[in-house]
């Protein structure tokens, strides 16, 4: 029996709508509870800001084209180790990587910002095990991870013939055999456009062969995600990402989400989150009048409830692209001519890799940060918008604290905008210059834990602080009642926390890794009859197209590190 | 009652299949009956289950002979040794399953030394050339469903991959491809009229060592350059070139499997480099992807484990605890040994002594040399100590990444022989000892 | 009539070669299997070799005894092929051109008849080669 | 400017990594101090003063700061690595990457240097007496940055791989040279007085090779345009203009294609 107690915080707990009033915080057996005996170790946290571990909606972390990324650019860890004031070891293995760190490194880092949850963004079903031996080989934080639904051939087939219990079913199946947590959809239809070396830049156009559209495959993916009543809703990466003029396609895409209603018994409210809309909020019609279209894009998330997104905040870095998005790395390549990758997935996805830098002295690129940051700064409801960069598409999830930084001081994005060689042109392109509006802790703790929580369907045990959930809390060396006037403490306050505590275990004291627990692999196990149908149509597609067997397809139990299922039942 | 075990994934070459079908007998022990398999795979699986396997570590003696010693005596002498020295190398994992990669990838941590792999000799210049220039893949069901334009440059998969072209490119029928072979295009290129040219469309007999020279004249035509090309290039005619490449921009989709043909002749990475230019310059006007045909069944494992774990997938130089190192040409065991860099040897689940130029081998000998292997080979009856392990895909499961960087998860068919450990115990167990002994300051 | 000519050789994968290699690198498959160098039949009428006989590969970096054949996968004019193993790395120079990759096809060698020379086994080569060959046991 | 003389007395049993040897690292410091700089040999951290003896003086600025090198210090690596100025003579054959990610000053090696000579240089002079190996102003594996200013000059011959992703500076190879010159190049002059085996210019955007020398296989994405003179370190020459790589993506500046050049010295 563990008890711990963190004293005289400043709480910030969205869930339990507590803002930053002076309490007590108490641990035992890894979860949140009233109180605890006099026994129980204590965390003087007086003067400092409380919030519940981190929670990551939208991050590559774990998996095949992240490890691509990291397999194809080994110049991305030269110079950045201890050559360069680098990380000393800390914990018991080594971090390695800028843009595209090493596992360790990715549990580690994140520890160290006071996160506690990681969402994969995109696992490939047939890869599933590839991703969960990097579940094992990341410390510290708990993970799922969302196969990718967008382009597999059951689900257009399915769709196509109107059969919403046999692609439920067939969604149910897959979730179980890749120990996934929810329904992923990148580019709809155009990934295997692209295996034919084609793409569906908007919500009308056919996918070859298969004779179906990106909004139908949306649609039939909403109807079977709240079918099954799945804590987390359908999460899209929307047709036609990174181009200028795309908002009307993300409108679009926005918009097929109308008629519905969540159903569902974790909390969730949306039915769809789009993940980072900065890349889809792009206005003009080249990249010579490209300019933000944020505000017409917040203006829609604002005025319905049923959506939720995350930002994907550029951060001006040298970064590596990934998606499973096809054809968009293969357009990027043939902008910037560095190295590209890509994996087309039979049946499945399809994935590309390509390093981009993000160079504050391009005028696009600025543009691109500025649009994220008004997304933020424009959202009436923090719950429902979340802080990403799309980690590493749109900068390396390390530079979190320096979005919260951006997010909470104008004289911070002042000073970002001050170093643009184009600085006039982005001001133009963008409505940055005159928002005012400075994010406050509460909002912060809404953006990075509670609101993705609470997407998510998990709000129950991360991003919370209410008794029952998980013992996860980030102490941050920050007097709420006396902010800093100088943002760049702040982002350093948010960098390396005070402490960060995992199920009740002190993870990471004044910014080190002190202690590397368990952790667990979060996974949604629907409990529903077996549908002959679905499973003749699996068996028979194994049979034909496949290359693995489908004895072997479904992650062996041993392959599973840790697992927590989230169950439902379905009648 | 002999027991059929279906879907075993065969210990062989990069094709990974895992189809096997093996009867195994009533204790569990023995292999009856093996179906679905290439010769090789078959003599795999019987190997595993002969009585002659070794059982117990042997260490050399003085006089050359060598003595039957127990684990806990191997694993100390090897912790301790690995702690000693000031610049070990552990190479192989051509055969070994990826959680035994990992449990490497934390002994050198610990010992502060070189991990290498068997790429480091065979596919390692395609790790340089995707590094430099990436790599537009697929997995080989894209191929089966999809390709109607095959190219096989450098490689021999009817040798190398036996099952290879009716798995996976040439015959099967897949969902787009349903007349097989019928309609694909198959382009072989290679100095020798292998027996895979034997099934080839066109056979481009190219001048060995003059490949690039001829990706060359084959990107100049896609880049509309086809007037200016000489009357012959690496032994080709213009004509057949201009044919070929006129195939290849029709395609549908065409892929390129290439192999040890490029990797091991002058230019090394730049054979391959300039392929994957080839094919991202044909995704302009057709879909083409490109894949090295790795060797073993897990070759492509450390690659993968490795970069998740240190970030590079092989050619590690780990001495210097912060941070990990790469620089093939420099921590390339190869290199290193005819350098004379390193000072410990730990050869695992390969055959350095068979595999390497004999020059390297003289070199690595004059230093301590473990063999961890389940067969007698030429590293084990050169080296100071051998290790027997289990054989995975046979006596322990795990999972391997196929040539396509696709996980199989492999079964274990039969119990290994009795104390034997699989290398995952067996380097755990070496990591936890090098810890004690460090927390004991006897490092 | 003893002649010498500069071929241009490489090593690559044998299905042969690899089923023997399963059985066992001490076996006579693999002895059979990797023992010899596949030559086109021109080169071995200018430099005299009969089929089947024995010959001396020399490079840079070695030389070893293998006996010649025509090999059914051919080689052009001035193109030798010994499978992967332990003979041909006899003869494989080590350079990497800093890849980590030896130079494993497309180096010089000389191939001169010496049908009176005794072909060595796997082990007497590498043990040899170390210092540690006792002979037969 | 100072002096700073270090001698060998004690050789490394493997190979020992001098990243600490550069007029950076030495200026200000006294003798003890310049001693007690690390070097490692594999994992064993060992100081520069475990291998050399120091004599002279080392300047208050890199600038202002010559160092010697004496003894054979042929297993040594790393001389002058990131140095941004100053000087380093060796006077014997020395390892890898003398120069690597130089930023000015120079670097003189009496005997051969080993391969990774000044790779991604961003400026400085480094001059090889003997031979160098491969990669000879290269990028770093996977960069596509390679060297990018600077001169490097070896009086003696070189391998494979020079000025691989180079994007600008100047590499002059007194001797024969193998292949795989300026691949992937986008800016950047290699001079080659030798013959070179091929691959001059493959996948090459931009640059400028000049081969006084035979070149054995030249490629075919390369074509014949003009007939021109021009000056080569410090001697005029007539050459034939050959342009490339065709096969490789081009860049237009003001409307006009840019090529890559090979001067073949007729």
């Amino acid at each position: 029996m563990s008890e711990l107690l963190i004293k005289n915080g400043y709480i910030f707990d969205p869930i339990s709508g507590i803002k930053g009033d002076k309490a007590d915080i108490a641990i035992k057996d890894g979860k949140i509870v009233d109180k605890v005996s006099s026994k129980a170790q204590v965390i003087d946290a007086s003067g400092k800001t409380v919030m519940s571990g981190g929670v990551d909606i939208h991050t590559h972390v774990s998996g095949p084209k992240v490890n691509t990324g990291r397999m194809m650019r080994p110049e991305d860890k030269f110079f950045r180790g201890s050559y360069r004031g680098g990380i000393i070891k800390q914990g018991k293995r080594m971090e390695m990587g800028f843009s595209i760190p090493s596992t360790y490194k990715t549990g580690y880092a994140y520890a160290r910002m006071g996160y506690t949850f990681t969402n994969e963004a995109a696992m490939p079903p047939l890869l599933a095990p590839h991703v969960h031996e990097e579940f094992r080989d990341t410390p510290i934080l708990d993970q799922a991870a969302m196969p990718v639904f967008g382009n597999n051939w059951f689900c257009f087939e399915y769709i196509k013939n109107k059969e919403l219990e046999n692609n439920a079913a067939y969604v149910a199946w897959l979730l179980n055999a890749t120990k996934g947590i929810g329904i992923k959809v990148v580019n709809p239809g155009g990934t295997e456009a692209w295996a034919w070396g084609e793409n569906c830049t908007t919500i009308n156009d056919p996918v070859p062969y298969f004779d179906i559209t990106p909004a139908e495959i949306v649609k039939g993916l909403i109807e079977t995600n709240e079918y099954l009543g799945l804590p987390h809703s359908v999460h899209i990466h929307g047709n036609n990402l990174g181009n200028p003029g795309n908002y009307k396609d993300t409108l679009d895409t926005l918009r097929l989400a109308e008629s519905y209603k969540a159903k569902n018994k974790f909390g969730r409210e949306q039915v769809l989150h789009n993940t980072h809309i900065q890349f889809h909020s792009y206005k003009g019609t080249s990249w010579a009048d490209f300019e933000s279209g944020a505000k017409e894009i917040m203006d829609y998330v604002n005025a319905n409830k049923n959506i939720t997104c995350d930002i994907g905040q550029v951060t001006l870095d040298e970064t590596t692209t990934m998606t499973a998005d096809g054809p968009f790395e293969y357009h990027l390549n043939q902008l910037n001519h560095i190295k590209w990758a890509n994996v087309d997935v039979e049946l499945e996805t399809g994935s590309g890799v390509v390093p981009y830098i993000y160079d504050k002295n391009i005028k696009v690129c600025g543009i691109q940060w500025a649009i994220g940051l008004e997304l933020a700064l424009y959202a009436k409801d923090l719950m429902r918008v979340h802080i990403t960069t799309d980690h590493p598409n749109a900068g390396p999830f390390t530079r979190y604290p320096c979005v919260i930084k951006w997010l909470m001081s104008e004289k911070a994005r002042k000073e970002t905008l001050d170093t643009m060689k184009w600085k006039d042109k982005v001001i133009a392109a963008s409505n940055i210059a005159s928002m005012d509006r400075e994010l406050g802790l509460y909002e912060i703790a809404m953006m990075t834990r509670a609101g993705p929580a609470k997407a998510l369907g998990l709000a129950a045990i991360y991003g919370s602080l209410v008794k029952g959930a998980d013992g996860n809390v980030a102490i941050y060396n920050l007097d709420a009642n006396d902010l800093p006037s100088d943002p760049e403490l702040i982002e350093a306050a948010f960098q390396n926390t005070a402490y960060t505590i995992k199920e009740g275990v002190v993870v990471v004291k004044d910014g080190e890794i002190i202690a590397e627990p368990h952790k667990y692999t979060l996974w949604t196990k629907v409990n529903m009859p077996e549908n002959a149908q679905v499973m003749h149509d699996i068996k028979e597609k194994f049979t034909k197209n496949y290359t693995v067997n489908l004895e072997n397809y479904a992650v062996f139990d041993e392959h599973v590190h840790n697992p927590r299922a989230i169950e439902l039942d379905v009648a | 009652m002999p027991k059929v075990i279906e879907n075993v994934g065969c210990p062989y070459c990069g094709c990974s299949c895992d189809d096997v079908r093996i009867t195994v007998s009533d204790d569990g022990k023995d292999i009856l009956e093996v179906e679905n398999v290439c010769a090789i795979g078959t003599e795999i699986f019987k190997h595993g289950c002969s009585k002659d396997r070794i059982r117990l570590p042997r260490m050399r003696q003085p006089d050359g002979s060598m003595k039957d010693i127990s684990y806990e005596e191997a694993i100390d002498w090897t912790a301790r040794h690995l702690l000693k020295a000031k610049k070990p190398l552990m190479y192989g994992f051509g055969s070994t399953n990826c959680e035994g990669q990992a449990a490497a990838a934390r002994v050198m941590e610990i010992a502060g030394g070189m991990l290498d792999n068997c790429a480091t000799i065979c596919h390692g210049p395609s790790f340089l050339a995707i590094f430099d220039n990436g790599y537009p893949s697929c997995t080989l069901g894209e191929v089966k469903n999809r390709a109607d334009v095959i190219v096989y440059w450098g490689s021999n998969p009817a040798h190398a991959h036996p099952r290879h072209m009716s798995r996976y490119s040439i015959f099967p029928r897949g969902f787009f491809t349903g007349k097989g072979q019928k309609k694909r295009t198959v382009i072989v290129i290679d100095p020798r009229f292998t027996d895979t040219a034997n099934v080839a469309d066109y056979h481009l007999q190219v001048k060995q060592g003059h490949d690039y020279e001829l990706f060359n004249a084959f990107r100049m035509v896609i880049h509309g350059h086809g007037k200016d090309l000489p009357d012959e290039v690496a032994g080709i005619k213009k004509e057949t070139i201009l044919e070929v490449a006129e195939i290849m921009k029709n395609a549908r989709f065409g892929t390129t499997f290439f192999g040890m043909g490029l990797t091991h002749t002058d230019g090394r990475n730049h054979n391959i480099d300039i392929a994957i230019s080839l094919t991202r310059d044909l995704n302009k006007i057709s879909k083409w992807t490109i894949m090295a045909m790795r060797g073993h069944y897990n070759i492509a494992g450390p690659g993968v484990v490795w970069s998740w774990t240190f970030g590079f997938p092989y050619c590690l130089d780990l001495t210097k605890q912060n941070h990990a190192h790469m620089n093939p040409g420099e921590t390339s065991s190869v290199d290193m040994a005819m350098r004379d860099e390193v000072d410990m040897f730990i050869n695992i689940g390969t055959d350095a002594a068979a595999h390497f130029p004999i020059p390297a081998v003289k070199q690595l000998k004059k230093h301590p040399w473990v063999t961890i292997d389940p067969s007698i080979n030429m590293a084990s009856e050169i080296s100071d100590l051998h290790i027997p392990v289990c054989i995975c895909g046979v006596d322990v499961g795990g999972i391997v990444y196929r040539m396509d960087n696709v996980p199989i998860q492999f079964r274990k068919v039969i119990e290994p022989p009795e104390g034997v450990m699989d290398d995952e115990t067996l380097l755990n167990k070496i990591a936890d000892r090098m810890e004690e002994l460090k927390a004991k300051g006897e490092a | 009539m003893k002649a010498k000519k500069t071929l241009n050789m490489i090593t690559q994968r044998a299905v042969e070669e690899g089923i023997a290699m399963e059985i066992g690198k001490t076996s006579r498959q693999y002895f059979d299997a990797c023992s010899i160098i596949e030559m086109n039949e021109q080169d071995m009428k200018e430099l005299g070799i009969m089929k089947n006989t024995n010959v001396r590969v020399k490079s840079e970096s070695g030389e070893v005894v293998v006996k010649a054949v025509v090999g059914r996968q051919t080689c052009y004019p001035g193109l030798c092929h010994i499978r992967q193993g332990v003979w041909a790395n006899q003869v494989v120079p080590p350079r990497t051109q800093s890849t980590g990759a030896p130079q494993y096809s497309g180096f010089p060698v000389t191939v001169e008849p010496v049908p009176n020379e005794r072909l060595k086994t796997a082990l007497e080569l590498v043990q040899g080669a170390v210092g540690m060959w006792k002979g037969d046991q | 400017m100072e002096t700073i003389t270090m001698t060998l007395v004690q050789e490394p049993e493997l190979f020992l990594e001098c990243y600490s040897v550069t007029p950076d690292l030495f200026a200000g410091k006294s003798l003890a101090e310049i001693a007690d700089l690390p070097a490692h040999e594999g994992k064993i951290q060992w100081k520069l003063g475990d291998f050399f003896k120091f004599e002279g003086k080392a300047g208050e600025t890199a600038a202002d700061t010559k160092i010697v090198v004496n003894g054979n210090v042929r297993r040594m690596k790393r001389f002058g690595q990131q140095m941004t100025a100053g000087e380093i003579i060796i006077n014997s054959d020395a390892d890898m990457y003398i120069g690597g990610w130089m930023k000015g000053g120079k670097i003189t090696v009496k005997g051969n240097a080993d391969s990774f000579l000044g790779i991604a240089m961003e400026g400085g002079e480094i001059l090889i007496e003997g031979d160098a190996q491969n990669h000879v102003g290269s990028a770093y594996r996977g960069d596509w940055r390679g060297m990018s200013g600077g001169l490097i000059r070896v009086k003696g011959k070189a391998g494979n791989d020079i000025g691989t992703a180079m994007t600008g500076g100047t590499i002059i190879i007194e001797g024969d040279a193998f292949i795989h010159v300026l691949t992937h190049a986008e800016g950047g002059t290699v001079i080659i007085k030798g013959d070179v085996e091929g691959r001059v210019g493959g996948q090459m955007v931009k640059g400028d090779a000049y081969i006084l020398g035979n070149l054995l296989y030249p490629l075919p994405g390369f074509k014949k345009v003009a007939t021109v003179e021009k000056e080569v370190d410090g001697v005029t020459y007539t050459f034939d203009q050959f342009i490339g790589d065709l096969g490789e993506r081009k860049e237009k500046k003001k409307g006009e294609i840019i090529y890559g050049n090979i001067f073949l010295k007729k």
